[in-house]
Formats: C-alpha cells, sequence, structure tokens
C-alpha cells in the first residue's frame, strides 16, 4: 500500500519537475500578487506591513488555486485516472497522494519563501517567521480543499474557474486563522495556529473521502 | 555576415575562438574594477562605504536590460527574418538575464537597508527592475509550457517583443506612481552627478559585466545548438526503432 | 479465474447501449466482443472493470482469491494512460509499483512488443503505434489474471499485430483470459465471438 | 583591504552573492555544454539516448 502511496508522489514530482518547474509557477505567480498589492495602494510601509500577513496568505491561496486544474483532469484525459482505479490501493489513498505530491510541489515552496516576500511589505522580523509558520501548516488544508474540488471538475473541460468557485468558501476558515495566527500583534495567535493544524488535519480526511467519491463517479 | 551566422557550424566555430578571449577579458577587467572600486574611489559623503555596491549594482541593472534588447532583437530574428539562430541565442540569453535582475534587486535590497532602514523601499526604479524580472519569469515559464520547440520559438518571441514594447510603458508609470504616493524620492539612487573618480570603476565594472555576459550568452547558444542536436537524433533514434520493429 | 456477466442493460447518455448482455469466460479462453460502431462494446469493456454502472443485471468474477475484480484485470483503452514527460521505463516503472505483483522488468517488457532499447525515451516522442505498444507493455509488467482490451489492434502494423497473438496466446496458454472488443479478427486461432447490437 | 566601516557585512554580502550568481552561471554553462556533448557522443555512437529534452 506504502509502494503505491510513493510511486504516486515520486510520479507526479517528477512531472512537476520537468513540465512545471517544480513550484517554480507558483513561486513566481505569489511574487506577482505580492508585487501588485502596493501598485494598488501605494508604497507606504506602515501601511504595507500591517496587511502584509494577509496579502502573503491571499497571495498563497490563489497560488493553490492556480495548480488545482491540472490536479486530477491531467491524469483523466490521458486515462492514468482509469490505471489509478484498478490499483489494490483505495482511492483515498490515491487522492492523498496527489495531495501530498501537489503540496509539495507548489504550498511547501511559498511557505518556505514567505520570509523573502515578506520583505516586499515590509514585515518586521518577527511577523516573517509566524507567517512562514502559519504558512507552512496552512497550505496543506489549502491543497486539500482545493483537491474536493478539483476531483469534482475532473472530468469538466475548462474546469479551472469552476474549482475557485467551489473551492473558496471552504478555504474561508484556513484563510481567517492563517492570518490571525500570522499577525504577532494578534493575542490569541498561539490558538489561532492550533485550530489551523486542527483545519488541515480534518481537511484532509474529508478531501480524501470526498474527492475519491467524487472521482468514483468519473470513468467513460 | 547576419547570414554567414546564419549556418551552425561556422557559428561554432567563431564562438569557439572568441570565447577564450572574452572570458579573459572579462576577468581582466573586473579585477581592474574591483580595485579601482575599493582603492581608487573615495566614500560617498553622505553614505560613506556603501556606495561601493553601486559598482556592481548599476552594471547589473545595465545587464538586465542589455540582455532583454538582446532577446528582442533576437525575437525579430525568429518572426522577420526566420534567421535559425535567433531562438537560439533567445533562449541562451533568457536565463543569463534573469540572473543579473535578481543580482540587480539583490544587491539594490542591501544598498538599502543601511540608508533606508529596510531592505526593500517601493523606489521607481528597483520596482521597475522588479517588474522586468516578472517578465524574464514569464518567458521562462513560457518556454516550459510549450514543448515543441519551433511553436516554443514562435510564441517567446511575440511575448519578449510585448514586453520590450511595454518596458518604457511600465517604466513611465511606476515612476509616476512613486512620485503620487510619496513626493520625488529623496534620495537619487547614485546621485544625478557622480564625481568622476568614480565613473571611472562603474564604466570599468560595467564593461567588464557586459564582456562576462557575452561570453556566458556565447557559450549558451553554442550549448542550446548542442541540445537541439540531441533532441533530433534521439527523434531519429525513434524511428530507427519504429523500421526496426516493423 | 471465472468470469461471469449476466443480462447487463445499460442507458449511455440517454440512449439504451446494452439490453440483456450475458456471456461466461473461463480459464484460457478468449471472447471477441464485435458489433459495430455505438453497439456498446467499450461500454460492456468499462462494466467489467468497473468504471461505469450497469443500469441492470451483474459482472461476477470467482476464483480471484482475496481479490476485488477491478483488482485481478488490466485494461489497454484507447487513452494508453501515458505520461509524455515520462520515459518509457518510468511509465511502465510505475504501472508496475502501482497494479501491484509485479512481471517482467520494464526493458523486457518493451523487448517483447518490439521496441528494444527505448526505455530511455520520453513517451513524447513516440509515435502513435509505438505509444500503442509500450501501453501494451504494461500487461507484461504485472500480473493480472484477466484482460480487457478496447480496439487493441488500432495503430498496430503487422508485425505489431503478431507479437501481441504471441503474447495473447502467451497468457491464454497460462491460464489467462481474454474479453477484447474489436473490429478486425484477432490474431488468435479459437476466440468465441459475442456480436452486439442489431445483427 | 581598507577597512570598509559599520556597514561592511552588507557590501561584503552584496559583492559574495554577486560572485555567487557569477560563479553559478559558469557553472551551469559548463556543466549543461559537458552533459550535451555526452549525450551527443553515445547518441551518435548510437548506443542510447539520453532522454534530456528541452530544458529551460
Amino acid at each position: 500500500m506504502m509502494r503505491v502511496f510513493a510511486a504516486l508522489v515520486r510520479r507526479d514530482l517528477a512531472i512537476a519537475v520537468r513540465v512545471g518547474g517544480a513550484g517554480g509557477l507558483g513561486l513566481v505567480f505569489f511574487l506577482m500578487v505580492v508585487t501588485l498589492i502596493p501598485f494598488a495602494l501605494g508604497p507606504d510601509l506602515n501601511l504595507l506591513s500591517r496587511i502584509g500577513p494577509a496579502v502573503l496568505w491571499i497571495a498563497g491561496v490563489l497560488a493553490t488555486l492556480i495548480g488545482l486544474d491540472r490536479l486530477f483532469q491531467a491524469d483523466e484525459e490521458d486515462g492514468s485516472l482509469d490505471l489509478m482505479r484498478l490499483s489494490p490501493a483505495p482511492l483515498e489513498l490515491v487522492v492523498l497522494a496527489k495531495c501530498v505530491a501537489h503540496w509539495l510541489a507548489t504550498g511547501l515552496p511559498l511557505a518556505l519563501a514567505s520570509p523573502l516576500f515578506g520583505l516586499l511589505v515590509a514585515l518586521e522580523p518577527a511577523a516573517l517567521g509566524r507567517t512562514a509558520l502559519s504558512l507552512l501548516i496552512g497550505t496543506p488544508a489549502l491543497a486539500f480543499t482545493g483537491a474536493v474540488g478539483a476531483a469534482l471538475a475532473a472530468s469538466i473541460r475548462r474546469g479551472g474557474l469552476l474549482i475557485a468557485i467551489l473551492v473558496v468558501p471552504l478555504m474561508v476558515p484556513v484563510l481567517i486563522f492563517g492570518v490571525a495566527a500570522a499577525d504577532p500583534a494578534n493575542a490569541g495567535r498561539d490558538q489561532a495556529l492550533t485550530i489551523l493544524l486542527a483545519l488541515t488535519l480534518a481537511s484532509g480526511a474529508v478531501a480524501a473521502i470526498g474527492a475519491a467519491a467524487a472521482l468514483r463517479g468519473g470513468g467513460q | 555576415m547576419l547570414t554567414r551566422l546564419a549556418n551552425p557550424g561556422f557559428f561554432m566555430r567563431v564562438s569557439g575562438l572568441a570565447l577564450a578571449p572574452l572570458a579573459a577579458a572579462a576577468a581582466l577587467l573586473f579585477a581592474l574594477g574591483l580595485y579601482l572600486a575599493f582603492f581608487a574611489s573615495p566614500a560617498d559623503y553622505q553614505q560613506g562605504e556603501t556606495v561601493r555596491i553601486m559598482y556592481i549594482h548599476v552594471p547589473a541593472a545595465w545587464l538586465a536590460l542589455f540582455f532583454y534588447s538582446i532577446m528582442a532583437v533576437s525575437a525579430l530574428g525568429t518572426l522577420v527574418w526566420r534567421h535559425p539562430l535567433a531562438d537560439v541565442s533567445q533562449r541562451a540569453a533568457a536565463p543569463i538575464g534573469a540572473a543579473f535582475t535578481l543580482v540587480c534587486l539583490v544587491t539594490g535590497s542591501l544598498w538599502g537597508k543601511p540608508m533606508w532602514g529596510t531592505y526593500w523601499v517601493w523606489d521607481a526604479r528597483l520596482t521597475s527592475v522588479l517588474v522586468l524580472f516578472l517578465m524574464y519569469c514569464g518567458v521562462l515559464a513560457l518556454w516550459r509550457a510549450v514543448d515543441d520547440p519551433g511553436r516554443a520559438a514562435r510564441a517567446v518571441a511575440v511575448l519578449t517583443l510585448v514586453g520590450a514594447v511595454n518596458i518604457p510603458i511600465v517604466k513611465y508609470s511606476v515612476e509616476w506612481w512613486s512620485t503620487l504616493h510619496q513626493g520625488p524620492s529623496v534620495f537619487r539612487m547614485g546621485g544625478p552627478t557622480i564625481d568622476p573618480s568614480m565613473l571611472r570603476p562603474l564604466l570599468v565594472m560595467a564593461l567588464a559585466f557586459t564582456l562576462f555576459g557575452t561570453a556566458l550568452h556565447l557559450a549558451g547558444m553554442r550549448t542550446e545548438i548542442l541540445r537541439r542536436r540531441v533532441r533530433s537524433l534521439t527523434l531519429l533514434q525513434a524511428e530507427r526503432l519504429e523500421r526496426a520493429a516493423a | 479465474m471465472q468470469l461471469e456477466a449476466d443480462r447487463l442493460t445499460c442507458h449511455r447518455a440517454g440512449r439504451r447501449v446494452l439490453t440483456d448482455v450475458s456471456f461466461a469466460l473461463g480459464p484460457g479462453e478468449a471472447l471477441a466482443v464485435t458489433g459495430r460502431n455505438g453497439a456498446g462494446k467499450s461500454t460492456l469493456i468499462g462494466i467489467v472493470a468497473g468504471l461505469i454502472r450497469a443500469d441492470a443485471g451483474s459482472v461476477r468474477a470467482t476464483g480471484t482469491g482475496e481479490r476485488t475484480l477491478p483488482e485481478s484485470l488490466h485494461l489497454v483503452a484507447h487513452r494508453d494512460a501515458l505520461k509524455a514527460s515520462l520515459t518509457a521505463a518510468e511509465n511502465l516503472a510505475f504501472a508496475a509499483a502501482l497494479l501491484g505483483s509485479a512481471a517482467l522488468a520494464p526493458d523486457d517488457a518493451l523487448r517483447r512488443v518490439g521496441l528494444p532499447g527505448a526505455g530511455a525515451l520520453p513517451v513524447g516522442y513516440l509515435s502513435a503505434g509505438q505509444r500503442r505498444r509500450v501501453a501494451l507493455a504494461r500487461l507484461l509488467v504485472a500480473r493480472r489474471p484477466l484482460w480487457l482490451l478496447d480496439e487493441p489492434m488500432t495503430a498496430l502494423d503487422a508485425a505489431a499485430q503478431d507479437l501481441l497473438g504471441g503474447i495473447m496466446a502467451e497468457h491464454l496458454a497460462g491460464g489467462g483470459l481474454i474479453l477484447a472488443a474489436t473490429h478486425a479478427p484477432l490474431p488468435l486461432d479459437g476466440t468465441r465471438e459475442l456480436r452486439l447490437g442489431a445483427p | 583591504m581598507m577597512e570598509t566601516g559599520r556597514h561592511a557585512v552588507f557590501i561584503w554580502s552584496a559583492y559574495g552573492l554577486t560572485c555567487l550568481v557569477a560563479f553559478g552561471l559558469v557553472l551551469r554553462a559548463v556543466l549543461d555544454h559537458r552533459a550535451q556533448t555526452r549525450a551527443l557522443a553515445r547518441l551518435e555512437a548510437g548506443s542510447g539516448p539520453a532522454g534530456s529534452g528541452p530544458r529551460g
């Protein structure tokens, strides 16, 4: 069983490296969103540092969204999903493996690079660390929640926009507690972090069952 | 000359000869530039020693634009003159240009810290370089997305030209944006009038950077030509398998 | 292993495609499912593979031990389940890891389908015929008793069809079962035929 | 080397990073060139493709 999990994660990462530039695409998109905000709000550093965590988290949500529509659709189109349905491993494990691979390729690089982008919005060092930590814990929840939408839209042509509409409401709690956990001024930030962790674990279970059920309905 | 350069064989011979002297000249100029920068130029009355970062920050900014213009010319070569080496030159120039844009951003940020107290201020020129970096990333991302080299060459050429047309527009709007909110930026990067003793190291370093960049570009083009040959031979291999199996 | 289908009925996009289709398949037997386009050949294959739910009727497999039907079959359909950016060997190694009970190594499987030394070639570089052979090589990298083949002969030249015939014969000799939807006659002797749709 | 005052760390890190990037570019060029020549040699000898594919 674990062999199937490892094979799936390895394959998806190999494809991400060869085609997607190993998360480079997600990082550049993240940088673009962070760069756009000051152009709209003006270069005032005090304002930017106050909304810094929010900017990084919104960029994180959007960066996760763009990678979602190809998560299952690519495999549905070329028949790999049918192959996975014939595997002894349950579809839930297949979904988890693909979510982990998607997170390693997009969510993890975002969390690790967020201190660098935090400089663009003049975050103080304390906020840099906390934002990175909250992103590290929160981005898996984004990947899991998004996977359900991606599975539902797997067999729908041009499902990218649809997925965003389906999953963004589900991501609201993660965004709220993520930004709360990142803001050093917020007194309740440690509870927010633990709730965020709880959200990640819960969304993992929900995604495994939900996305597998959505995929089970698919096929020719 | 341009047409004779068209056939890769001739280019490989010429670039092979030019590579070593170019690299040697670049190394020599670097040494001279570093000496001038650290020993033969005064500290700035206002910024003190940190002005020495200018000697790599400004040439890096210059190279970032220099390589984007090489890409723009190559794009014209691909779309208008159909020059076979145009796409090779463009594909070799992009990563080098992106790397120097990054150097410019990082050195600008390190230069800004002692003066502004933070690593990043949305200064008009630094912000324009950041937008240029995003455009470089766009070009590199488009390459990875399109797998057929012929189609990729045309797509990237169009993107580069559209980008090149937009650079002055972006530059103007970012300048306007930064003056709109902050008033004319208090500190001009490197001051409008650089006194001659600082100008000399700056020019030497700029020349050294340019030669170094050109050498990298030629080397990159040579490798790119080899990569295409490897690709076509691999395709040939697949066909030979087809015939062998039939 | 024994496979029985009992009065399968199925609608696809509002059209009744299968009505009361029944058949039985024992070890060492091959069944060619024929019929004009749209007669429900692919649907029948999809139902047996567990990818499509039949409206009525049932498919039962006996003698597969604790493995369910989907876990004891191979499916090679129109979509070849190959990733263009990965090499042929990587695709086959992934399929073997995914399906379990590994049999031939990828490179040996590729040699059996007439693609020696193609292991390191990215699948994106291969022609349609070659991709088809790599998909068929998947049958050899994992041991599964039942082979479901949807139009296996498409994009295969004469030499490839002979190779396929040999592989199928070997599988039947080893007690395997083959259910193939096809227009062209299979390169096998003694295959029963199940005609679908209006005669 | 002459003392570079209290901002020394910024000056040296700026120059250091630039040299790092420059050296990285040279290394990348040399390694890539060598990889392609090796793949070419192997292909011309007809023993096996490198499958390196196009790289940015």
